[in-house]
Order: C-alpha cells, then sequence, then structure tokens
C-alpha cells in the first residue's frame, strides 16, 4: 500500500520550473531517500507534499485521500510530520515544551499522557537529561535532534526529513542512523540528505531529482551503478 | 508547589489583596483602583492578542468601544436593563472582533498594524457619522436609575468597586487558566514561531481569530463596564489614543503574564496622576519614564519580577 | 459648482496633500527601509519643523519671504540634527529592537510634544508664505458655441499651493538621484539589503543608521515648513501626518521609496476625490476602509515586493 | 507658556486668611517642583503669602474651589485665559474679603481637555482634594464625561462650557451653567438678525460632531421658523487640515455662509473660504469660536472685512465700553484690542471667558445666601443658587444683564454681532435676553439630590 503519491506534480515559479510533472509513489514502511544536487527542487518537492507550497499542477494523495488543497496542517494532522531544512524550534521555550507542542496535537489525552510520551521521545533523541533547558541555548546538534524529536512526539505515519544530518559531528550522525532505523520499525520515513554515507546505510529504496524532474529510481546498489546518476550528481565517486 | 498551584495562589492573593485595598484605601485611592481594575480588564484583553499571541493590534479602541456602545445605545435607546445591554455589549465585541479578525488576518506584521488602526479609524468615524444617536464626540450619559443591577445601585462607590473586581477576577481567572490550557500554549507557540506551529498541524488562522475574539471580547466587556460604572459613552474612548493605551500598559507592566497588565495600567495611572501635580507637563514625565523603562527594563515590571520569579505566570 | 470644476478643485486639493504627504512620508519609509524600525515619534519631527519655522520667520523682519528661505533651510537640519541625537541616545541602546523601539519613540513623542506646548504654547500659530496671490482658474467648456473657456465661481487655487506641488516635485527628484546615482545612496541601499553583508563590505552601519534617521526626519521637517504657511503651527499638528505617513509606508510596501510616493499621490489624491461624492465624515469613512481592504487583499502594499 | 501654576492662593493682605503651616509649606513644595518644571510664574504667589499668615480658626480655612482645566490637549489655548480669568476673579474676590469673609483658594487640575481625564479630575478634586465646588470646564465631551462622576460624589459642579448639555436635561442636579449662555440660546437669537440684514438663502459651515450638529439643528430650525431658508449644511469632518475641497459645496445662489469651527485649523478654514470666494464673496456670518485666540491681522484674514460675527463678549473694546468690561479687561490682562497686555500676539478667547468670572461671582453670591458653611451645605449652594433669577449689569456680570432659569440650571444673556470694520470688531447689534429664551426642557428642581 502507498503511503504517499503525486500524480504530474509541478511547481512553476515566474517560468522557472522548479519540480515538474512528477510522478511519485511511497510504500508503507519504506525508509525513502530524496537526493539529488542543489536546486534540483527537493525542498520544492517535500514543500508540495507537506502543504507548505501550494503547487502549480498535478495532485498529492496522502493515506489514500487527495489533498491537494488541504492545508498543510491538516496534513499534518492526518499522520505527516516534517522537520525543516534550517533548524527552527521554539527556542524561548524549554526542551520539554517544545516536543510538548508537538505531542498535544497529536495525543489528546490528560496532560500525564503528554508528559509520558515527551519524556519518552526525548529518550529517543538522547535529551532526557535536557528537559527544563531553553531550546535556544541548546547547541546546533541537539537542536536538531529536538526537532527530530518533535517529529516523533506526533507519532506520524509518514515523517518527512529536511536534511537532518546537517552540520551534526559524525558521532551525531551515527546516532542519528541508529534512530531512523529503530524508527522505520513503525514509520514510513522521507529523507532528503546530501549525506551519501547515511542514504546508502538508512535508505531502502532512492528517488534522484534533476532539474524538477525524477531522473532515476532504485536500490541504493541499483541507484549507485546507475551512469545517468553517477553523471549527473554523483560524479565520479 | 506545582506550576497549577502556585498560579492559584497567586493569583487568589492578588484578588484578596484587590478585595482588602478597598477597605484600607482612602476614598480617592480606592476610587481609583476601581477604574483602574477596569482599565487593566482592557489591557489584560490587549494582553491575549499581543502578548500571548504576538499580534500587535493598533485597534482596540474599535473593540472597547463596542462594548461601551452596544451597552450604551442598547439602554438608551431601547431602554434594556443592564444585564441585558451587557449581554447586548459582549455580543457586539464578538461580533466586531470575529469581523475584523477574519479580515485583518489575512495580513501580518506591520500590516496588521495598520489595518486594524484603519478599521478602528474607520469605527471612530462612524460613531461621530451616527452622531444623530451617539452624540458624537460629546457621548451621552447613562443616568444613575439606568444602572441598577439586580436592584444594586453601581454608581455607589462599594458596590461599582466590587463590579470593577469581579470582571477583573473572571479575566484574571479565565487568562491565568488560559496560560496553562492547550489553547494558551498554542497561542505561546505561534507567538514564538508560527511557521514551526503550523508545521506541527497547529490550525493557526483559527487559533488567531479565537485569540483576536478573546481579546475583543474582552476588551469590549471592559468598554461595557466602563460606561456602566461610569455613567459615560462617548466618542473619545474610540479615538486612536485608547488603542495605544492598553498597548502602554501591557509593555509596561510585562507582555505575556498574567499580572503585568494590572501592574502596567496602575504604574501608568499613578505616573500620569501624581505628575499632574507637580507640573503640566505631566506627559513629559510620562514619556521620559517610557523612554527609561524602554532602556533599562525592556520587559516591563513584570519582567523585572520574572528574574526573581522565574515561575511567574 | 458644477460638477467638472467641483473635481477639479478637489484633485488639486489632494494633489497638496499628496505633495507634503510624499515628503512626509518617503522620510519615514527609508527609515522604515533602511533600519526596519517603526518610529512613532516621526509625526513630531513634522511639527517640529513647523513649529521651528514658525520660529525663526519670527525672528526675521523683512519680506517673508526672506525669513521663509531661511526656515526652509535651517528648521530641517535642527530637526535631523535633534533626530541624530535620539538615535544615539535613545533607539542605538535599545538596539533597534522592534518592540521597545515602539515603546521608546512613543515616549519621544510624548517628551516632544509637551516640551513644544511648555515653550511654545497651545495656539495655532500662522507663517505668512513668501508669496501667495489667489489664481482664479479657467474652466473648459463644450457649449452651444462649441469650446469655450470659462471662469467658473470659486474655481481657484493661490500660486503658494502651487509652488508646494512644484518644491515636493523637486525635492522627491533630487532624494532619488542621491540614492541611485551618488556613493552615500549605495551606502544606504546596501544597509537597506542586507546589513551584515554592509558591515562585512566596511560599511559603518551605526553612521548610515544615524544619518538615515536624521533624514527622515529632516524630510518631515522639510514638509512641514513647506505646509506651513497653508497651515499654521500647533503642537499637535504631528498626529495625522504620522498616521498618513504610516498609511502611505505600507500602501506603498515597505521601504519602497518611489512605492510611496506613488502611494502618496493615491491617498491624497483619493481623500480629495471621494470628498467630492460623498458626506465628508462618510468620504473619512470609506477612504480609511479603501486603505484596509487594499492592504487585506495585497498585504505587501501596492507596489511593494513580497518579501521571504 | 508663562502661566503654568497647578494651584494657587491668592489672597490680600487684608482680607483673607489662611491656616497654618501646612498649606504654606505644600505651596513651598509645589512651588519649587513648578518653578523646576515651568518657570517663574509661580512666584508672585508665594510672595503674597507672608501677608496671609495670621491666627487661623475653622471659619478662616479658605474655600477651595476645584478647577478643571484644559492645560493640555486640544481645548489648551482656551484653558490658559479661563484660567488667567479665574485668576483675576478669585484675586478680585479675595481683595474684596472672599467668600462670607473666607478665601478663595483655587485647586487647578488639568484633564488634557479628555473626558475620561477628566471624571478622574472630578473625582480627584471631590475626594482628595476635599474641594467645596468643582468648576471651569469649556468642552462640551469632557462635561458628559464629568458630570455623572460629579453627581455621584455630590459635589455641585458649576460649568462654563457654553453646551446645551445642562438645559437639555441629559446631566443632574448638582450641575449648573450659570455664567454663560448656551448654544441654543446663542444660535436661535442670530436668526433675525441675519435674516433681516444678511440674506435669506443660508449655506451653513459646521465641525461634523455634536457641537457643530447643535448649530445645525438650532439654527436652521430657527431660521426657517422664520422663513428663512438654509439651502446646504456642509459638516467637516473634526480630524480634517484643509478645507478647500468642501467649498464647491456651497451653492450659487448662497447668500449667507454662515460658518463655526473649532480646534487649531480654524485659522486655515478662514483663509481658505476667503481664497476661495475671492472678490466675489456672499455675506459672511460666522461664530467668533472660528477665530477665538486668532489674531484678526494673521495673514491670509483680510478677506474677512465687512463679514460678521457672533461674539459672547466684544472683543474690542468698544466705543462706548463700560465700567464694567474697562475694569474687568484690566483685572484679567487684556488690551483693547482683546489680547495680553504682555503680549500682543497672545490674543484671547474673550468671546467665552467672561464666563468663569460670572460663575466664580454666582458661586459667592449663592455660597452667601446659602450660609455655606462646608460640603454639608452643597444642597443649600444648589438651592440657593437655582432660586437665582435676574443678574444684572454689574462689575459681577460685566458681560451684561443675565436672566438665571433655575429649573433648567441654565443663564441667559445677551448676545453680541460685531462686524469686521478696518481690522477690528466693531459692534453691530446687540440681542435681548427675550431673544435667548427656548422653552424648558427639563426641571432639575424636581429632581431628588
Amino acid at each position: 500500500m502507498s503511503i504517499i503519491s503525486t500524480h504530474g506534480l509541478s511547481k512553476h515559479y515566474s517560468g522557472l520550473r522548479a519540480v515538474n510533472n512528477v510522478d511519485f509513489d511511497l510504500p508503507d514502511g519504506q525508509v525513502r531517500a530524496l537526493i539529488g544536487p542543489n536546486g534540483a527542487g527537493k525542498t520544492t518537492f517535500v514543500g508540495m507534499l507537506s502543504g507548505r507550497i501550494k503547487s502549480s499542477a498535478g495532485s498529492v494523495s496522502f493515506l489514500n485521500t487527495d489533498v491537494t488543497d488541504m492545508p498543510a496542517h491538516k496534513r499534518m494532522s492526518m499522520g505527516m510530520a516534517y522537520t525543516f531544512q534550517i533548524t527552527s524550534v521554539f527556542a524561548n521555550l524549554s526542551v520539554h515544551e517544545n516536543v510538548a507542542l508537538a505531542a498535544r496535537r497529536a495525543i489528546k489525552g490528560a496532560p500525564s499522557v503528554v508528559n509520558n510520551k515527551v519524556m519518552s521521545v526525548l529518550e529517543q533523541v538522547y535529551l532526557a537529561d535536557r528537559t527544563d533547558q531553553i531550546a535556544g541555548d541548546l547547541s546546533y546538534g541537539h537542536q536538531r535532534l529536538l526537532e527530530i524529536g518533535m517529529g516523533l512526539a506526533q507519532s506520524p505515519r509518514l515523517f518527512i526529513l529536511d536534511e537532518p544530518t546537517q552540520g551534526l559531528s559524525a558521532s551525531e550522525v551515527d546516532g542519528f542512523i541508529e534512530l531512523v532505523r529503530v524508527l522505520s520499525k513503525d514509520t514510513t520515513i522521507l529523507l532528503i540528505e546530501h549525506n551519501m554515507d547515511v542514504v546508502m546505510r538508512t535508505a531502502h529504496y532512492i528517488t534522484v531529482l534533476n532539474f524538477g524532474e525524477i531522473l532515476a529510481e532504485g536500490t541504493p546498489a541499483e541507484i549507485r551503478s546507475d551512469t545517468d546518476v553517477q553523471t549527473a550528481y554523483l560524479g565520479t565517486t | 508547589m506545582n506550576q497549577a498551584a502556585r498560579s492559584v495562589v497567586l493569583h487568589g492573593l492578588v484578588i484578596a489583596l484587590l478585595v482588602a485595598m478597598f477597605f484600607v484605601l482612602p476614598e480617592y485611592h480606592s476610587g481609583n483602583l476601581a477604574r483602574i481594575l477596569v482599565l487593566a480588564v482592557f489591557a489584560m484583553g490587549y494582553n491575549v492578542l499581543f502578548g500571548y499571541t504576538g499580534l500587535l493590534s493598533l485597534g482596540h479602541a474599535l473593540f472597547f468601544a463596542s462594548g461601551m456602545y452596544g451597552l450604551g445605545l442598547s439602554i438608551q435607546f431601547l431602554s434594556a436593563s443592564p444585564m441585558l445591554a451587557i449581554v447586548i455589549g459582549l455580543i457586539t465585541a464578538v461580533v466586531v472582533s470575529g469581523v475584523i479578525g477574519f479580515l485583518a488576518l489575512r495580513t501580518t506584521g506591520v500590516a496588521f498594524m495598520i489595518v486594524t488602526l484603519m478599521f478602528a479609524q474607520a469605527g471612530f468615524l462612524t460613531v461621530l457619522f451616527f452622531g444623530k444617536y451617539t452624540r458624537g464626540d460629546e457621548g451621552f450619559v447613562i443616568q444613575r436609575a439606568q444602572r441598577i443591577l439586580f436592584g444594586v445601585d453601581l454608581s455607589q462607590p462599594l458596590p461599582r468597586y466590587f463590579a470593577a473586581l469581579i470582571l477583573f477576577a473572571i479575566c484574571l481567572c479565565l487568562i491565568a487558566w488560559m496560560v496553562h490550557s492547550r489553547f494558551g500554549k498554542t497561542l505561546v507557540a505561534i507567538r514564538e514561531n508560527e511557521e514551526r506551529a503550523r508545521m506541527l498541524g497547529y490550525d493557526i488562522q483559527r487559533h488567531k481569530l479565537m485569540a483576536v475574539i478573546i481579546s475583543g471580547t474582552m476588551s469590549g466587556a471592559a468598554g461595557a463596564a466602563y460606561a456602566l460604572l461610569f455613567g459615560y459613552a462617548g466618542a473619545s474612548f474610540a479615538a486612536v489614543q485608547y488603542s495605544i493605551l492598553p498597548l502602554l500598559y501591557v509593555l509596561l507592566g510585562g507582555a505575556g503574564t498574567t499580572i503585568g497588565p494590572l501592574i502596567g495600567t496602575v504604574f501608568m495611572f499613578y505616573l500620569i496622576d501624581i505628575s499632574s501635580e507637580y507640573t503640566d507637563a505631566y506627559l513629559l514625565i510620562a514619556g521620559l519614564a517610557l523612554i527609561l523603562l524602554t532602556l533599562f527594563a525592556p520587559h516591563g515590571i513584570a519582567g523585572i519580577l520574572r528574574k526573581k520569579l522565574a515561575w511567574l505566570p | 459648482m458644477d460638477f467638472g470644476p467641483h473635481l477639479f478643485v478637489a484633485s488639486l486639493e489632494g494633489a497638496i496633500t499628496a505633495a507634503v504627504l510624499a515628503l512626509t512620508a518617503v522620510g519615514l519609509s527609508i527609515v522604515f527601509g533602511i533600519m526596519r524600525v517603526v518610529n512613532v515619534a516621526h509625526g513630531e519631527f513634522f511639527m517640529l519643523g513647523a513649529v521651528i519655522a514658525w520660529w525663526i520667520t519670527s525672528l526675521i523682519a523683512g519680506h517673508p519671504a526672506l525669513g521663509f528661505t531661511v526656515a526652509l533651510i535651517a528648521a530641517p537640519i535642527i530637526v535631523g540634527a535633534l533626530a541624530v541625537i535620539c538615535n544615539r541616545f535613545v533607539l542605538h541602546k535599545i538596539n533597534y529592537e522592534p518592540e521597545r523601539t515602539i515603546v521608546a519613540t512613543i515616549g519621544l513623542l510624548y517628551v516632544i510634544q509637551q516640551t513644544t506646548l511648555m515653550t511654545f504654547g497651545p495656539e495655532a500659530r500662522p507663517v505668512e508664505a513668501p508669496f501667495n496671490k489667489r489664481i482664479a482658474l479657467p474652466w473648459f467648456e463644450f457649449g452651444e458655441s462649441g469650446f469655450a473657456l470659462t471662469w467658473p465661481w470659486g474655481l481657484s487655487t493661490t500660486t503658494y499651493k502651487l509652488a508646494v506641488i512644484a518644491a515636493a516635485v523637486v525635492i522627491l527628484l533630487v532624494l532619488w538621484t542621491v540614492m541611485t546615482r551618488t556613493k552615500i545612496g549605495l551606502i544606504m541601499r546596501a544597509t537597506q539589503l542586507d546589513q551584515e553583508m554592509a558591515q562585512a563590505y566596511g560599511i559603518a552601519v551605526n553612521k548610515v543608521y544615524a544619518l538615515v534617521f536624521g533624514l527622515g526626519a529632516a524630510l518631515a521637517a522639510l514638509g512641514a515648513v513647506l505646509v506651513v504657511p497653508i497651515q499654521q503651527a500647533h503642537y499637535l499638528m504631528g498626529d495625522d501626518p504620522l498616521l498618513l505617513s504610516f498609511i502611505v509606508v505600507i500602501i506603498g510596501g515597505l521601504g519602497s521609496v518611489p512605492g510611496t510616493v506613488l502611494a502618496a499621490v493615491l491617498i491624497g489624491m483619493s481623500d480629495g476625490i471621494i470628498s467630492v461624492f460623498f458626506t465628508p465624515t462618510l468620504a473619512k469613512i470609506l477612504a480609511t476602509l479603501l486603505v484596509a481592504f487594499v492592504l487585506i487583499f495585497k498585504p505587501d502594499g501596492l507596489f511593494g515586493k513580497r518579501r521571504e | 507658556m508663562t502661566d503654568t501654576k497647578k494651584s494657587s492662593i491668592i489672597t490680600s493682605s487684608s482680607g483673607g486668611k489662611i491656616g497654618g503651616q501646612t498649606i504654606n509649606k505644600s505651596m513651598n513644595r509645589r512651588t519649587a517642583l513648578k518653578t523646576l518644571s515651568a518657570g517663574v510664574g509661580a512666584m508672585a504667589g508665594v510672595g503674597a503669602l507672608p501677608g496671609m499668615m495670621g491666627c487661623a480658626h475653622a471659619s478662616d480655612e479658605p474655600i477651595r474651589i476645584g478647577f478643571q482645566v484644559h492645560r493640555t490637549g486640544i481645548g489648551a489655548a482656551y484653558g490658559r485665559w479661563y484660567d488667567r480669568t479665574t485668576e483675576a476673579v478669585v484675586k478680585r474676590i479675595n481683595d474684596e474679603g472672599g467668600i462670607n469673609g473666607r478665601p478663595i483658594e483655587i485647586v487647578a487640575e488639568d484633564d488634557g481637555t479628555d473626558p475620561k481625564r477628566g471624571a478622574e479630575v472630578v473625582e480627584k478634586l471631590a475626594t482628595k482634594h476635599k474641594c467645596d465646588v468643582a468648576f471651569g470646564t469649556l468642552f462640551s465631551h469632557v462635561v458628559y464625561g464629568s458630570a455623572p462622576r460629579a453627581g455621584e460624589l455630590a459635589i455641585p459642579y458649576f460649568v462654563v462650557s457654553e453646551g446645551h448639555h445642562v438645559a437639555s436635561g441629559a446631566l443632574n442636579r448638582y450641575t449648573l451653567q450659570p455664567g454663560i449662555t448656551d448654544v441654543k440660546s446663542q444660535v436661535e437669537a442670530m436668526g433675525p438678525f441675519i435674516k433681516e440684514n444678511l440674506g435669506k438663502k443660508v449655506t451653513m459651515i459646521f465641525p461634523d460632531f455634536a457641537f457643530g450638529h447643535d448649530h445645525r439643528d438650532y439654527f436652521s430650525a430657527a431660521f426657517e421658523s422664520l422663513g428663512g431658508e438654509i439651502l446646504e449644511k456642509i459638516a467637516i469632518p473634526p480630524t480634517e487640515t484643509s478645507f478647500s475641497k468642501y467649498f464647491p459645496k456651497i451653492p450659487r445662489e448662497t447668500e449667507v455662509v454662515y460658518h463655526v469651527m473649532v480646534g487649531p485649523a480654524v485659522l486655515t478654514f478662514v483663509k481658505e473660504l476667503g481664497e476661495f470666494f475671492g472678490p466675489s464673496r456672499p455675506e459672511i456670518f460666522g461664530f467668533i469660536d472660528s477665530l477665538e485666540a486668532v489674531d484678526l491681522s494673521s495673514p491670509g484674514l483680510e478677506f474677512l472685512e465687512g463679514t460678521y460675527f457672533w461674539e459672547g463678549n466684544p472683543r474690542y473694546a468698544q466705543e462706548d465700553q463700560t465700567e464694567f468690561d474697562k475694569a474687568y479687561r484690566e483685572a484679567v490682562g487684556v488690551d483693547e484690542s482683546g489680547a495680553s497686555i504682555s503680549d500682543a500676539k497672545d490674543v484671547s478667547t474673550y468671546a467665552h471667558m467672561f464666563g468663569c468670572w460670572e460663575t466664580m461671582y454666582v458661586i459667592k453670591a449663592g455660597m452667601e445666601a446659602a450660609g455655606y458653611n462646608g460640603p454639608d451645605d452643597r444642597q443649600k449652594l444648589i438651592e440657593a443658587v437655582e432660586s437665582m433669577t435676574e443678574m444684572p449689569h454689574s462689575m459681577e456680570h460685566p458681560q451684561g444683564a443675565k436672566l438665571f432659569n433655575g429649573k433648567t440650571h441654565q443663564v441667559f444673556g445677551h448676545q453680541y454681532i460685531s462686524k469686521v470694520t478696518d481690522g477690528k470688531l466693531v459692534l453691530a447689534h446687540t440681542t435681548s435676553i427675550e431673544d435667548t429664551l427656548y422653552e424648558d426642557e427639563v426641571d432639575y428642581t424636581s429632581m431628588s439630590f
């Protein structure tokens, strides 16, 4: 069963085709990486998936529902979660409240239920000892983790991560990879990633975007051996 | 003590203190305090939007005036009882803030400031335009006989004070409760990072609209109470100064705090009242005070307190 | 009066409003655009310009044009210098934080207004125009005898009013040239685009800010000196220009100087022209609502570019 | 500028006795602070103090009159002259021995010409300063805002506002206007003169708020009942600063333009009116409110030559000036052209400020008739004033004779119409008191206290 799919999805900015006629399908339970050179339209594409960006043409279907005209917040409450490319946390609020805000929207239970969820998420993202810290005071890496935690707290069906490892240290990246492996048991993950090591170690399947169009799709091994991809993106590596 | 318990104790103490004040203070000051409490409700309403939601409106005089004229005109022309008039005043405020909120929330930032300002200005001019009924800038008096609520003469010091205090207490409790509610925390999230809140799945527009309506209705309640307790409704309350006033109260007292608006209102009121005894240029002193406060106490008076008491709601 | 001439008079009046408004609003607009702060005291700088003009002209005897010329040069400089001081000791200290700036400039507004009340007094005081001749204006008619010139009753303006329009156009052109063709203009525009970048390129942002704040105030004062022979100096006269300038700046698109000028013309003219069709107060209500609805449907102003 | 005293005690060395050190002390403290902020104006008050010291028993306590004054805000120009007139009359009364042998002490509070602050000021005067009565308000919206509080606090509230609020019955038994005729009387009394001397087709221009609406409604009703015709009623928004665009609405066949404006833009208004008409103007009749505190020789006002003005009290000393007007002018410090003696550019609000003088004398007469001793006698004071009727032309009433209506709490007096001749206002017509009378709209005496 596919969790999200697009048909002919396009975004045109005054003549520029940022995303053009993309047919995309993500099956339930998969970890999918979306890669491509800078300016390939990756962020625009997931922007349209999440509803942050209005599409110019085509349709998006999430959990077998056409969500093309649905505002972002409704898609989120249907079970999507999204982390920003540029870290975006509630800088003046505590770590706990950051995660609680995410959890509260998804869980309609009593404060204690929310609290339990928050604590378990903070454990997962290695921030359990920093609950009362102000989010803005966290190191960059911890803020990235917090952002992922906010996504987790929503218990999403689909988790979209926009360059989650950007700026993380090597050990933090390892931690992240471990996290994705654990998460992938319950959640479908769509990952925009530049770090090919992360992609190869986590993704079940890879979609390559180039000039707003899908250049190739396949398993990590297939993508690695695809000559088109190599010329367009991977170069000689 | 946990947060909720602290909040109950703090706000309980504030209200108890205000009850005691009436019996302790000389007549002049208890009279002032009645007025301050009504104005503080206005400021608290403003604070819901500005302090908690992060929306800077320059049009709250319109909401204040909606309550004031909703009540005043229904007493004047429909011979409504005070209770019915209060209800009409509140409904007017709900409707006006709902419509203005629906329209103005299509904008953000400075444009939101200007749109609210323009609507308030149009409201002010409308009051003048219908001078036949409103008596424009002169306004009209609500006679003592028309201000008897459940047999209590609201023109008398004690009933007036406690009527003001009851309104204040209701609003204070509402806000103290709101701050700890999902809704209130979501408003803060919107204030802090709107896009993030949206991408957590919160319906930003709906929350903002609710905030405008709550804010506007509370401001309208203050307007209605002012007319009922002090017996006068006039266009000057719809003028732009009365949109700036609650902003000053809130900024002085501390935006986004429950008791900040009260502190700011008290401070501003007595700053003008006391300095006016020494010089005609009391607004000069008020101006200097504002500048000094922004230089040395940017988060208002409650902000200073909060440095010592981090838990202050 | 017939409809045509009436509309003409109203448009002419609108043009004068627009001219003065353009100067005042452009002052606010560059402060807004470059420093990103809302200066609530802007109207008071306008008022000070008028009051200082009155003061200077009352000191200088002889032909009114003499005192007026001195005022035209000196008042903006004095007001600009005062603004630079305010910038240095208040706005700079609070780091131009948006909210604090609003409160601090409200404080400045009170301080300036009250100081004026205490020294200048509560009266409205006139300044004599350097020249002021009533000109009856002709109107064209296609009557039975074909095209004809008539001189309708009351259709008139004054030489001074026309001169105000001309002066405003000249000043705005000079400003435009400075902004686009000179180094200082380049520096200002660079600072507007990206403050950090400008700093990295060795631009002394603090000095630019001081200059911009002073220039903004001086433009407001200049507008006031031009208008004071029509209006009179009064200590509360800054409130209206503040409100109107704000509207103009927003409608014009934040920080866009050409947009601001266009918006000033639009607002000034519509204020005049709407008054032809409706009773005055209703006209004001409609003009106000028009501004609100323009912003609701074009939140970045009519001529603004959408910001990221 | 020169006169920013907050509260002053003006007594003579012979008459008044001020009890006690406390007043002296507070005087000094206040004066010191005021000198810091506002200049040296208050020094005169201190200079007078040593002479007043003496024995102090209860009945020598000054009578405290709370003065609600527009020192800031839109009414400040009027407030300044209300202030000066009040000081002058208090000095005169105290020189004559005060009220029942007690000196008057004025406690002034600025209301910022704002109804909200106005109500607070009345409260402050009554409950903090413990004033015997409150007095002196001019702007109608401040009166409306303040009067309910005065009634609730049971403090007699003597307004000097010319509004129709008192006589309309909208206020309460504690609010009285015994020193100045109200706008309804003023306006209605103008009808006959305009119709007979200026023309039958009138266009009215007035500010679009309550004061302007009073003019519109009362004048048009009165004028039409005389057989005149109102061609057009042009209401100008109160925030307006330029007027030329409204004048084309004046119909061509207009014989008389009737104008009344208030606020700082009045001069612009009159000037632009002149520029509009150029050489071919109709007759023009205005209320001097349009030009109160404005010098008639201001640039642009030349065209007013030959036009007519209502004046509450003739600004320029007339040829047949009465001794009362002469002495009154001198006491207040106004020269023959209605400007300050010390500054010819500082033009008074002569048409209104006499109301402060006369009202103060009514308070004095009322207190003396009531045997007023203190706040317990306030009701007696009201009743004493209510029972007044004729007020003869005298030093107490220098503007002219008056007739007080105790039921409506409103006084009625002569109105003056002047013609601008050689740049001066020359009296052309004086209405009778009868011209100003209208049917009672209220009987306050039937209301309880």
